[in-house]
């Protein structure tokens, strides 16, 4: 090794400078903060999220953009292709297709979101009340469940709307009545897992009390999977909805529902394929949207990609 | 050397088995230890022995199958008000192992430390809590800066810290510390070990210290405990124990650790055990807890508590 | 002895979401035939990524091999293709990791997992594969290793897995054994018992290892010769006397003065104060002179080359330039540099 | 292991019995009697109808009858269409279902692994956004938009494959792909980060380190562990394919349950929906059985726990 000349006075002892060591340079992120940051990378998820909110805006203005109504027949022009004074075309009570696509947009959007809720709130409190408690009562609860569970989803939610009258509150009922299940589900093992954790024994050794550790510790710990499980009910209902519409089962004339319309536009296929394509296509851009979405927030919370 | 001392915690004949029937683990079988004001007494054992199910049965994390724990003459578990049980949580309190797992990764490190005064209505006004905090964050080597941070921006050692630091807002008699070092990094952990010694002196602290390193426990505890299959099979002063082990596991264990050391080590000789051959030496006898020397208490029979006796005569 | 790998100003980084890690920042050395070299220090001082990149084991991207040259019996592994990498990993080099619990395939046999490497790069029949592997399987202490070859990894204890991951390494008979951190995540005395089977087996077959870990006591236990790392370099090396009797760094002073010794009537440990620094943005200077307290100006300023202390022992600090101040090293590692002084008069 | 079975089989026999019991008072509290839809009825020709059909009787024992001949694995007579049973239908139209649903299984796992593999590993390049692209498309499309595309493209605008009905092997094509179209896309995505989590595992990295080359890896030890999941996919799977079927049969004029199914639900053929839901639903429970048994004989370490279990 050679030595190089280096100035004396540079071998002045000075000690370390321990408190910079313990410096953070990088500036203070919260945990949702930095999940928004990493999820804004993620390019496709932010193309789910403008195409929803450009949905959700257009479900409240799209149906006044046009001198028609969702309801209004008008025989003499049904069945038009697409043109300048139907831009969606009309179906065959000649409707406009525009108009009903965007109060279809409403009962759908509706549909989902509602359905989404209840899950959330059921499941939350079954979920979380049998994951907490443990030992017997979530033996029990959870048993219940199974039970539930094992009964196969779309067949119950087929005889529930064949037998009650056809409408918007029998759906979304027949929808929950096994759906919060899987929320459950979700929310318990994720108490059960973070019951265990360190800092919430630390919470309990320090004397609080459950309601302080579910609001402060598994509460806002449960937040991401509750939110990823959402994201991916939201999108099954509007499923369900197109599901049982074709069955003869979804919302009563004159209703517009996406589902309703894309029924129709299947039996017209073969002459006014423009039928079909709107509606099919509102309905799988809105469930791309909230996959894709479900998808970035999976990715964003994902621990293991954190540093 | 601690005989003339006052007990703070009693533990007698504690047990804590989980599950029923044929999974039943007997995690702790029957406990009895004493630990004295202002002592750091060291549980060491290897993993699964039941070490850390101790400590939480101690501090109530987990009801005791059975057994008592007297803290101060009063037992801490069996039926118990919301306020006695709150008066215990403020003077017990607990470090943990897992410097990420044990802070709340949604809470800032304000948050976290102040959990306790909150829990307890310890400061009168923001103001104040916040000068706690300050003050707590100084007294485990953190600044002001730090409080509005979150767990995730800081060193494993860092946060070893600001659990300590939340642990102390409570003001507490006794800590049970629960492998505190073992997940941090060498140089880390002196630093963290410095801490809890002068933390000890400035507030008169009284340490139950769990680790299964044991040339870390020596250095900090007065007396240790080493344990077995959830039983304790020998109890002495750190230095009564490194000088004279007598149960063969202890001996095993302890030569077993490697020393930073070359020459030691090139000279080291390992000792075995062996729990079979050992039950068959003991020839049916159950063991019984005798005191060898005064202070000392093995785990033996009558013929080993004899032999054992011999032994330290001819040193 | 000649060298058997030799690494030459290693640079290897990492682009994360916050920027360049640069985990490793140049480092120099070399391992002889049938000797251990153990590299310590703390985690994320880039340990564990040099000997992965010896392997070239580092996913990539997000490392990359930013510089250097890895001399495997003088030819270069930094330059092979993955074909040709595929022929030195597990034939000529072999590796242990740390954690025996994930490191083998659940859903595989132990027996076939030991075999692989064999049929691969040894082209046998699997029959004799197979008697080869219950030899090892023996040959690691592993009892009625007729049956335990056809068991599955859950069936085996941490301590039985890692020596079934060490037979898993033996298996091609490697010139060089890589060992990261095996002993852990085991228990003291499980870890006793490993470590004497890899003395013992580096006896056996005069294999060369490089033992990776943090813990000095398994240092002085296994290693011939000594690598100190810090902040993605190495700061010190030496055979293991000197750099435990005769430590230069003040790191390596550190590490000493912060671990309880045994016999000594101890005072208060001596601990590194600070963390360990963000190799985001490395500090300019010795990435040690935050923590040093014998820091001087220079230390800031700008890196410490290697002084040579002896032909075999080396150290990256200002504290040896000609015109640095004498300082004290901490009593603990005054009283080992007196026995080494003993020891070297007695030789 | 005997054990498990055994208490599963009590699970299923209780899940059975809810569903029995909640489909029959359900169609007990549907609205109208079930001949309502046709022309008046002479009031004795209507009583004797419901004679005929057990309808006379208190409620209770008629639910005690239906569950007895469901026991008896008998559900009765068809409402709508006379002199069929419902056994018949159900022996009639499930060799039709089951051969598409089978066709259809074997499509969606084939490709959804196939897509899914090449996506994990080709993690990032462009492979993996085509994969996920088309998977994200077969979940975004419902089943029947699906049919209906296809069959508009592929058979009336192309006329490459046939239309409808069931008839050779051609005509399987297309109901068996739209069938598929939303499962296989769930595979692919299950399959990609199963993967993508195996292949992060420390062994692999001990396979890599023996100098295994990456088909050698792949197929010797990633494959393996990642297809744990999808194995216990195929519940799901086959209740999505079961389900699928009503429409696609629909759509393609198959003579299968699911037509049956929905015509019954069509014509409030209440029988035939009681029936068929609980037909389906024995299906389904004893399929997941089935995969639930499967999944511990693949997965040695479920074994174990077993074991300790017993």
């Amino acid at each position: 090794m050679q030595q190089q000349k280096i100035p004396k006075e540079l071998f002045e002892q000075v000690g370390g400078n321990t408190t910079d060591s313990e410096k953070i340079s990088r500036p203070s992120i919260s945990f949702w903060k930095d999940v928004w940051m990493r999820f804004k990378k993620n390019k496709l998820a932010m193309t789910g999220v403008v195409l929803l909110v450009i949905l959700a805006i257009m479900s409240l203005v799209g149906p006044h953009l046009t001198p028609y109504n969702y309801y209004e027949n008008d025989l003499m022009s049904a069945n038009q292709p697409p043109s300048g004074e139907h831009w969606f075309g009309t179906d065959e009570l000649g409707r406009d297709v525009f108009t009903r696509i965007w109060n279809g947009a409403q009962i759908s959007l509706f549909i989902g979101i509602a359905a989404a809720l209840i899950d959330l709130a059921i499941g939350v409190i079954w979920g979380g009340l049998s994951g907490y408690i443990g030992g017997r009562t979530d033996e029990y609860m959870m048993r219940f469940a199974d039970i539930l569970w094992a009964i196969p989803y779309l067949l119950m939610v087929i005889l529930l709307m064949v037998v009650f009258e056809p409408g918007l509150g029998t759906m979304i009922a027949a929808m929950t009545i096994t759906g919060w299940i899987n929320m459950a589900r979700i929310v318990r093992g994720q108490v059960l897992q973070l019951k265990s954790q360190e800092y919430v024994m630390a919470a309990q050794t320090l004397g609080a009390n459950t309601s302080r550790i579910m609001a402060k510790h598994l509460i806002p710990n449960t937040m991401g999977p509750i939110l990823i499980t959402m994201t991916l009910t939201v999108p099954n209902a509007i499923f369900t909805e197109a599901f049982l519409s074709y069955l003869g089962l979804g919302v009563p004339q004159p209703l517009a529902s996406w589902g309703t319309m894309a029924s129709d536009g299947v039996a017209a296929l073969q002459y006014y394929p423009w039928r079909l394509f709107f509606p099919a296509l509102f309905i799988s851009l809105t469930i791309f949207a909230f996959n894709v979405i479900g998808d970035g927030l999976r990715d964003a919370l994902d621990p293991r990609l954190r540093k | 050397m601690a005989n003339n001392q006052e007990v703070l915690v009693d533990i007698k004949n504690l047990k804590q088995h989980f599950g029923r029937g044929s999974h039943k683990v007997k995690a702790v079988d029957g406990l009895n230890f004493q630990i004295y004001r202002g002592e750091t007494f060291g549980l060491v054992g290897e993993s699964g022995c039941g070490k850390s199910t101790t400590g939480r049965t101690i501090i109530r994390l987990y009801d005791a199958t059975d057994g008592e724990v007297l803290f101060d003459g009063e037992n801490v578990h069996g039926k118990k008000s919301k306020a006695d049980l709150k008066k215990f949580n403020r003077k017990m309190q607990m470090i943990f192992q897992d410097p990420y797992a044990s802070l709340n990764p949604r809470m800032t490190v304000s948050d976290i430390i102040a959990e306790g005064i909150d829990i307890h209505g310890l400061s009168k006004d923001k103001k104040e809590r916040k000068e706690r905090v300050v003050e707590l964050l100084e007294t485990v080597g953190l600044n002001r800066e730090h409080a509005n941070r979150y767990p995730h921006e800081f060193s494993g050692g860092q946060r070893q810290r600001i659990g300590i630091a939340r642990a102390l807002a409570v003001d507490p008699d006794f800590i049970i510390a629960d492998e505190p070092i073992s997940a941090l990094d060498v140089s880390i952990q002196a630093q963290v070990v410095n801490l809890l010694k002068e933390l000890q002196e400035e507030k008169n602290l009284t340490y139950l210290f769990i680790a299964h390193d044991l040339s870390m426990v020596k250095y900090i505890s007065d007396r240790i405990g080493v344990m077995y299959f959830g039983k304790l099979v020998e109890v002495a002063s750190s230095d009564d124990l490194y000088r004279n082990a007598f149960h063969p596991y202890t001996k095993s264990l302890m030569s077993a650790i490697p020393h930073p050391d070359p020459d030691y080590e090139r000279n080291r000789k390992r000792v075995t055990y062996d729990l079979q051959e050992h039950l068959r030496e003991m020839d049916g006898e159950e063991p019984e807890w005798r005191e060898v020397s005064p202070g000392h208490w093995v785990s033996c029979t009558k013929k080993e508590f004899e032999a054992y006796q011999q032994q330290l005569q001819t040193q | 002895m000649e060298n058997i790998l030799e690494v030459n100003d290693l640079k290897v980084s990492f682009n994360t979401f916050a920027g360049e890690v640069q985990a490793v920042r140049g480092v120099n050395f070399h391992v002889k035939k049938g000797e251990t070299l153990a590299i310590v220090g703390e985690s994320g001082s880039g340990k564990s990524v040099t000997t992965q990149s010896i392997m070239r084991l580092i996913p990539m991207p997000p490392g990359e091999i930013k510089g250097g040259e890895i001399l495997f019996e003088g030819t270069d592994l930094v330059k092979k293709s993955d074909k040709q990498m595929e022929k030195v990993r597990g034939k000529d080099i072999a590796m242990i990791f740390q954690d025996p619990m994930t490191s083998l395939n659940p859903t595989m046999k132990i027996g076939r997992q030991i075999m692989e490497s064999m049929i691969k790069h040894r082209k046998i029949a699997k029959t004799d594969a197979k008697k080869r592997a219950i030899e090892l399987l023996d040959l690691v202490g592993i009892p009625k290793p007729e049956q335990r070859v056809d068991q599955y990894p859950h069936e085996f204890s941490g301590g039985m897995r890692q020596r079934a991951m060490i037979a898993v390494a033996l298996a091609s008979d490697p010139k060089l054994l890589i060992a990261d951190e095996p002993t852990t995540a085991l228990d003291v005395t499980i870890q006793a018992q490993i470590l004497e089977l890899l003395k013992d087996i580096q006896k056996k077959t005069n294999t060369s290892i490089i033992f990776i870990t943090h813990d000095l006591g398994v240092v002085a236990n296994v290693a011939d010769r000594v690598a100190v790392m810090y902040g993605g370099k190495i700061v010190e090396t030496g055979s293991v006397d000197e750099v435990f009797y005769n430590p230069q760094h003040p790191y390596t002073w550190g590490l000493l003065a912060s671990m309880p010794s045994l016999d000594a009537e101890e005072g208060e440990l001596q601990a590194i104060p600070g963390s360990p620094p963000d190799l985001t943005n490395p500090p300019k200077g010795d990435a040690f002179a935050a923590r040093n307290s014998y820091a001087m100006k220079v230390d800031f300023e700008m890196e410490p080359p290697m002084f040579k202390v002896s032909d075999t022992h080396y150290a990256a600090t200002w504290l040896l330039h000609e015109d640095a101040p004498k300082v004290e090293p901490p009593a603990v590692v005054r009283k080992r540099i007196e026995h080494f002084k003993e020891k070297a008069g007695e030789r | 292991m005997l054990k498990y079975i055994g208490k599963r089989l009590l699970y299923m026999v209780l899940t059975l019995w809810v569903i029995v019991t909640v489909t029959f008072f359900l169609m007990r509290a549907a609205p109208g009697s079930p001949f309502s839809g046709e022309k008046e009825l002479p009031p004795a020709i209507q009583a004797n109808l419901e004679a005929y059909y057990g309808l006379d009787k208190s409620l209770f024992m008629q639910y005690v009858d239906y569950l007895i001949s469901v026991v008896k694995w008998d559900f009765g007579p068809s409402l709508k269409y006379k002199g069929q049973s419902v056994n018949d239908l159900i022996s009639e139209g499930f060799p039709v279902s089951f051969a598409l649903g089978m066709e259809a299984i074997f499509l969606a796992l084939a490709l959804g692994v196939l897509l899914g593999a090449v996506a994990a590993l080709r993690h990032n390049k462009w492979q993996d956004y085509t994969a996920m692209i088309i998977a994200v498309l077969g979940i975004s499309v419902p089943s029947f938009i699906m049919a209906s595309g296809l069959q508009y493209v592929l058979a009336i605008k192309w006329s490459v494959l046939p239309v409808a009905r069931w008839e050779s092997f051609a005509h399987t094509i297309l109901p068996a792909l739209a069938l598929a179209s939303t499962p296989m896309a769930f595979i692919a995505r299950l399959t990609r980060s199963s993967m993508l989590e195996v292949i992060g595992n420390d062994y692999i990295k001990t396979a890599k380190s023996k100098g295994l080359n990456s088909t050698e890896i792949t197929v010797r030890h990633t494959i393996r562990n990642a297809m744990m999941p999808v194995v216990s996919y195929m519940g799901p799977l086959i209740s999505a394919i079961l389900t699928g079927s009503f429409v696609i049969e629909k759509i393609f004029g198959i003579p299968g349950l699911g037509m049956h199914f929905v015509t019954s639900i069509t014509n409030r053929d209440y029988s035939v929906i009681m029936g068929v839901t609980v037909f389906f639903s024995v299906l389904l429970l004893v399929s997941i059985l089935l995969v639930d048994i499967a999944y511990s004989l693949i997965d040695p370490r479920i074994k174990l726990a077993d074991k300790k279990g017993e």
